[in-house]
């Protein structure tokens, strides 16, 4: 069966272009695959720090940037290579919620426009009062009083607000999948938890499938079914968060667990591992494991070629060479069932 | 002197009395009047040649006396103005059309078309204007006020496309950008209703400093005679006053009064802009 | 009490924007002891780091203390003259800054930035002496002796935080200020960071004041926490009590909404909308989205009350 | 890296010439008609003096720029003519060529841009810096709208009312020239001296108005860095005023005030022009004005390449200059 929304071994380079020479060339994403079938419905978390290429994976799913190599499909067609008609059906059926609740609405505009556009360029709706109820049933989808919120300029909401407004847009479209990037990092921790409840609540009632980018995994463990650990545009553990986050078997994320401060007194760091050497000057284009220059157990082998993806056991995977005994789990990663 | 820009209360400018922008917006509707109501009120007879005696002192007849040809220079002033604001006007209208034009290409889509516009850009910012409107002067026959304002509009782009594509190149990377993107808008429509709005106080401000750089470029061409021969123009006065040797005569009224009508334009103008930049500053500084 | 370092009291400090005064810190008052880590903790907007800009003198229009009091020892900060707080300024009280991203000056080398604190507090020591300073700070936060030379461009995101603290700790003061030193950092160099400063702040034996968002945070680094909310101190007390007994509703909430890897699929917010500084709500400001809220507490203002020694909070739950 | 700067920079520096090289060979084939016989027509026209027969002049001529054969043979031999710095003939003072006539004024140009413009430069620049330091005195405030319309007013009317002033009524400085015509250009403290008096008067002007700019744009420019977070930390580690002031406020502003100077190198050079024109001061202006006047078409033409090459030459020379104030720019790692 089709996937709904898949990369196939794809990679992305941003070679400062421009002039006549271009610079050399940094890896944001490096032989990612990911296939999200989208029945059921299923969430699953993309972690990783900044600079890991979580954002430039989201831009790319979303079709706003094309890879330097590898593919994207949605339903099994290249976005590439869409017809008009098949590309509308894909930008109705892919919605995204992005970081900043503060630069995604036009200063020039109220808030309203961004809910109006969507049912004007879509045709949701055939009369003005149609619309109008439309935009209503969302807003109040995610907890929020349209007489209080409509007709107001985007400075007069505060974060909190204007995120659940985005969440409403991408409600409108009932897409099939909805990618949030970093949807509540800059939202206050009040507010943080009605956010994510509103994006379980669509995932569990409207059967939409969510791809939720974050570097905070307390969250990711929270909403997510599964998860895949980015670092410097590898994937270094994938599998079903449970397994992941409470046994991390890559060193990576190990370190990062490690590194959460808990909100509790009593559960103090680990005593400081400083085996783990700080991170150094920013990183340049190496061969083998991106990992390796920190990583306490680097072998040989992780210098020359970058490790794959061994099956540790049923729905867990990680891209370390400790593991080699295993086998190499397929190159897809996927959300359904191992 | 009017006032200090002290009087603004301490260092947050409200808004509403931006001190620079009320005073340079007077200063452009003064001129703005004299230049189009001027003419209505002096007959064109006093300004032609040999209406008058020829070299008087200013006197109560002649507030500004009269020059070599015996013309009223007031009379002279009153056509001249509004001709010199018409070709820094039209000037400005084609460099700004042609600025954003470009600026919003060769900001908005990457791709080969945005260093080429960028590279030419900055390489003709860097050749002065006057060399090559020289050039181009030279070899027009016939100079009128439009043939003179599209001499000058042929380099009047570079500052607003600039500027223009700066902005635009910022504006694309926004949020509500990408969100409309989303929302299904097509490119054009992007430009037009979510960036366009967003530029228009640039475009404002930039339009203001173009007019001023195509007047400065104007009496820069005339000085050297290269500007309308048959036609009145402040330029063109200071031209033939020196070209009379009025200076050294010590005939001061036959130049003084358009000096101090040009300076008057471009203080105007420039209080304007800047204070049109920072209201567009402290609205950006708010609003993020 | 010879071992209070900092005595805050009843610090208040406005901003007169053309929209109105904003109250950020409204009558704020703490102690903080020798080698004591105390956190200020709040969401944005609840006057945290205008409270330690303030201690630091640092408020810029159209920011003004309004009134309250800063006692270093003795001394109240609020009355010495300029030139006499400059000389306080990281020699006795420093500052770690958010944003580590830009807080290097991006056209001087490392080590300069480093060498001008101790010139500036006239310490005139010979070219060596101060290379040999600065070889040791930055042995002391673990950074290569080469980064000395570097500019800041050149440093990553954690180096550069490291170098800040260094030059916090330069002049050994009494005081550091760390205002969410770690907020732009990913949280495997957060932890290094933060672990590097609780080593180099024990050998001082100075106090810290940690002004941050991240409850975690608090929970790893500080012995004890005061609550921010609407511009005032609403619960103080030690790391423990605060997180397992706390006392005022807003923090009963706020912890409740922390996620944490016990619970899978559960969150619960707090209701409500984040208050506005500008016309902040009557009598208690968290009354609009407190539970508990009873009649008067929108119309009456509580005071900080000493429930049991160093245990404060400011409800009218716990007035007598 | 900082190879791959220099290449990058000396390219634009090639592109400028090139360009500026085409449009001066494009522009009068552009124009109806034909450009040499035009020339000579209104040459004779405004009374040169010659009574000759203008079609077998142009004729001549036109053999000698080769105007019969295919526009791209002619674009060939016009590069060939300036790579040999063959301007060709001055019209109007033949034998004398324009390359001799240009680089003779040459000089004079430089040492008035030169000394003027770096001059109102420095002042200018320091006293922005001063005027966007919040403890200085308010008195010195109130020069800010001063300054703001001295920066308004063109140079060469600026030249002009000075003249009147200085030169006319108080009879102070010379009203034209660039020295006594009568003396005899030797290298002696009497003629530097005469010199230096000649050049007063064209300086001021520029550097007057040159002043008004410079100080603004320092004054914009620092008020925003002052807003940045090195300079809190600056003044929370307790650094005097002017160590601030001067190595964190003007040191960050000193790059982008000197893009702001290699921008408007074209625009104050125009100005300058224009102030030789006033006071018929012997530069590349007065030049360009003569050949104007009597329509001397290649003195023209070649003036304005002149012009065009060595203002890009200065800007490539500020481009070299750019990574030594800010390590940044030649460091292109990300």
């Amino acid at each position: 069966m089709t996937t709904l929304l898949e990369a196939r071994h794809v990679t992305k380079l941003f070679g400062a272009g421009g002039g006549f020479f271009s610079r050399e060339k940094t890896v944001a994403l490096e032989d990612f695959s990911l296939a999200i079938s989208g029945d059921p419905p299923s969430i699953t978390a993309i972690a990783g720090e900044s600079g890991s290429g979580k954002t430039t994976l989201v831009r790319l799913l979303l079709g706003i940037i094309s890879p330097t190599s590898g593919e994207i499909l949605h339903k099994g067609k290249h976005l590439q290579r869409m017809s008009r008609e098949e590309w509308r059906a894909f930008r109705r059926e892919v919605q995204a919620i992005f970081q900043d609740p503060f630069e995604a609405y036009n200063p020039f505009y109220k808030i309203d426009h961004v809910l109006t556009t969507p049912i004007a360029k879509f045709r949701l709706a055939k009369s003005k009062a149609e619309a109008r109820e439309l935009i209503e049933n969302a807003l109040r989808g995610v907890g929020l009083r349209p007489e209080e919120t409509l007709g107001r300029h985007p400075h007069e909401l505060s974060g909190g607000q204007r995120q659940r407004v985005m969440v409403a847009r991408a409600l409108l479209l009932n897409p099939r999948i909805i990618l949030a990037d970093e949807p509540v990092s800059m939202v206050d921790a009040s507010l943080r938890a009605t956010i994510l409840e509103s994006l379980l609540k669509l995932n569990q009632e409207l059967g939409i499938s969510v791809l939720y980018v974050t570097h905070d995994l307390t969250t990711a463990y929270q909403l997510a079914k599964n998860i895949i650990i980015l670092y410097q545009g590898c994937v270094m553990e994938t599998g079903d968060v449970e397994r992941v986050i409470k046994n991390p078997q890559h060193p990576y994320t190990q370190l990062l667990i490690g590194s959460i401060p808990h909100p509790d007194p009593d559960l103090r760091w680990g005593q400081h591992d400083d085996r783990f050497k700080p991170e150094e000057a920013p990183r340049g284009m190496n061969r083998g494991c991106k990992f390796a220059d920190r990583c306490p157990h680097v072998m040989d082998i992780c210098h020359d070629t970058p490790p794959p993806l061994f099956r540790t056991d049923g729905s867990h995977a990680v891209a370390c060479y400790l593991y080699r005994e295993s086998p190499a789990a397929d190159d897809a990663t996927n959300d359904c069932e191992y | 002197m009017t006032t200090t820009p002290g009087r603004i209360r301490g260092s947050v400018r409200a808004l509403r009395l931006n001190l620079l922008l009320t005073v340079g917006l007077l200063i452009v509707v003064c001129l703005v009047l004299f230049a189009y109501l001027g003419p209505l009120l002096t007959d064109a007879k006093r300004a032609e040649i040999g209406a008058f005696k020829p070299k008087q002192r200013p006197s109560s007849e002649h507030l500004l006396g009269t020059n070599t040809q015996g013309r009223d220079v007031l009379a002279v002033l009153t056509l001249a103005t509004p001709q010199t604001l018409n070709i820094g006007l039209i000037a400005g209208a084609v460099g700004i059309a042609i600025g954003v034009l470009l600026g919003l290409i060769s900001g908005y889509f990457s791709g080969p078309i945005d260093p080429i516009i960028r590279v030419g850009t900055d390489v003709f910012m860097t050749i002065p204007a006057i060399a090559i409107l020289v050039v181009v002067a030279t070899n027009v026959r016939a100079v009128n006020v439009v043939t003179m304002a599209l001499i000058i509009a042929s380099l009047a782009w570079r500052l607003p496309t600039r500027t223009i594509r700066a902005q635009t190149l910022s504006l694309r990377e926004r949020g509500y950008v990408q969100v409309a993107r989303l929302n299904g808008v097509g490119d054009l429509e992007l430009l037009v209703k979510e960036i366009l709005p967003n530029l228009l106080p640039y475009i404002i401000a930039c339009f203001v400093a173009t007019v001023s750089w195509a007047i400065l470029a104007t009496i820069g061409l005339e000085a050297l005679g290269l500007g309308p021969q048959n036609e009145y123009t402040l330029g063109m006065m200071i031209y033939w006053a020196r070209f009379y040797g009025a200076i050294l005569r010590g005939f001061w009224w036959w130049w003084a009064p358009p000096i101090v009508m040009i300076v008057l334009i471009f203080v105007g103008l420039f209080f304007t802009s800047t204070g049109l930049d920072q209201i567009i500053n402290t609205r950006l500084r708010r609003a993020v | 009490m010879n071992s209070d370092i900092l005595r805050v009291q009843d610090l208040r400090v406005y901003y007169h924007t053309p929209a109105g005064i904003v109250r950020a810190a409204d009558g704020v008052s703490f102690l903080l002891k020798r080698g004591e880590r105390l956190g200020l903790v709040g969401e944005s907007g609840a006057g945290k780091t205008t409270t330690a800009l303030a201690v630091m003198r640092l408020i810029k229009p159209p920011g003004r203390v309004e009134g309250g009091r800063i006692l270093l020892g003795d001394q109240n900060l609020l009355n010495l003259s300029s030139e006499k707080m400059r000389k306080v300024r990281f020699a006795q009280i420093s500052l770690i800054p958010q944003g580590a991203m830009n807080s290097l000056n991006p056209v001087m080398r490392i080590q300069d930035q480093i060498t001008d604190i101790v010139k500036a507090h006239d310490g005139h020591f010979s070219k060596a002496q101060l290379q040999e300073r600065v070889c040791e700070l930055l042995k002391q936060v673990e950074l290569r002796q080469e980064t000395a030379s570097m500019y800041p461009h050149e440093l990553s995101g954690g180096m550069k935080q490291r170098v800040c603290v260094a030059m916090a700790i330069t002049l050994r003061p009494k005081v550091i200020i760390a205002d969410e030193p770690t907020s732009a950092l990913d949280v495997v160099v957060q932890r290094q960071v933060m672990e590097t400063l609780r080593k180099l702040q024990e050998d001082l034996e100075a106090s810290v004041i940690l002004v941050g968002h991240d409850m975690g945070l608090m929970a790893q680094f500080v012995d004890c926490v005061g609550v921010m909310y609407a511009g005032k101190l609403v619960e103080l007390g030690s790391v423990r009590e605060v997180f397992k007994e706390p006392l005022h509703p807003y923090t009963q909430l706020l912890i409740a909404s922390l996620p944490s890897l016990e619970t899978k699929g559960f969150f619960k917010g707090i209701p409500g909308l984040t208050p506005s500084l500008l016309n902040p709500p009557s009598g208690c400001a968290f009354h609009p989205r407190c539970p508990q809220g009873m009649d008067y507490c929108s119309s009456r203002v509580p005071s900080l009350k000493e429930v049991s020694p160093g245990r404060w909070v400011s409800c009218h739950l716990y007035e007598a | 890296m900082y190879l791959n700067y220099i290449i990058r920079r000396f390219s634009m520096f090639l592109l400028v010439i090139v360009l500026a090289v085409t449009i001066n060979f494009i522009i009068p084939r552009l124009m109806p008609g034909d450009p040499v016989e035009a020339q000579l027509a209104t040459m004779v026209a405004t009374g040169a003096g010659y009574t000759m027969d203008i079609t077998a002049m142009a004729e001549a001529y036109r053999a000698k720029f080769g105007l019969d054969q295919p526009v791209w043979k002619q674009y060939l031999s016009y590069w060939w003519d300036l790579l040999h710095l063959d301007f060709g003939y001055s019209l109007a003072n033949y034998p004398d060529t324009v390359a001799h006539m240009v680089t003779s004024a040459l000089p004079w140009t430089l040492g008035l841009v030169g000394t003027s413009t770096l001059l109102a430069f420095a002042i200018g620049t320091l006293l922005g810096g001063l005027l966007a330091w919040p403890t200085v005195p308010r008195a010195l405030r109130a020069f800010i709208p001063l300054l703001m319309i001295a920066s308004s007013i063109p140079y060469f009317l600026l030249a002009i009312v000075l003249i009147f002033f200085l030169a006319i009524i108080l009879k102070i400085f010379p009203a034209a020239g660039s020295h006594q015509f009568s003396a005899i250009l030797r290298f002696d403290l009497a003629t530097i001296k005469d010199i230096l008096h000649h050049a007063v008067l064209p300086a001021t002007s520029i550097i007057v108005a040159g002043i008004g700019t410079w100080a603004l744009e320092m004054r914009g420019m620092l008020t925003g860095i002052l807003g940045e977070d090195y300079i809190t930390l600056a003044e929370a580690k307790g650094l005097k005023g002017d160590r601030i002031l001067l190595w964190y406020g003007m040191r960050n502003a000193l790059l982008p005030q000197l893009t702001a100077l290699a921008l408007r190198l074209g625009h104050v050079v125009s100005g300058v022009i224009l102030v030789e024109v006033v006071f018929a001061y012997p530069g590349i202006g007065y030049r360009l004005f003569q050949a104007v006047q009597i329509k001397d078409y290649f003195v023209i033409q070649g003036t304005v390449l002149l012009l065009i090459l060595s203002i890009a030459f200065a800007l490539l020379v500020m481009d070299l200059i750019y990574p030594l104030i800010d390590p940044r720019i030649a460091y292109q790692r990300r």
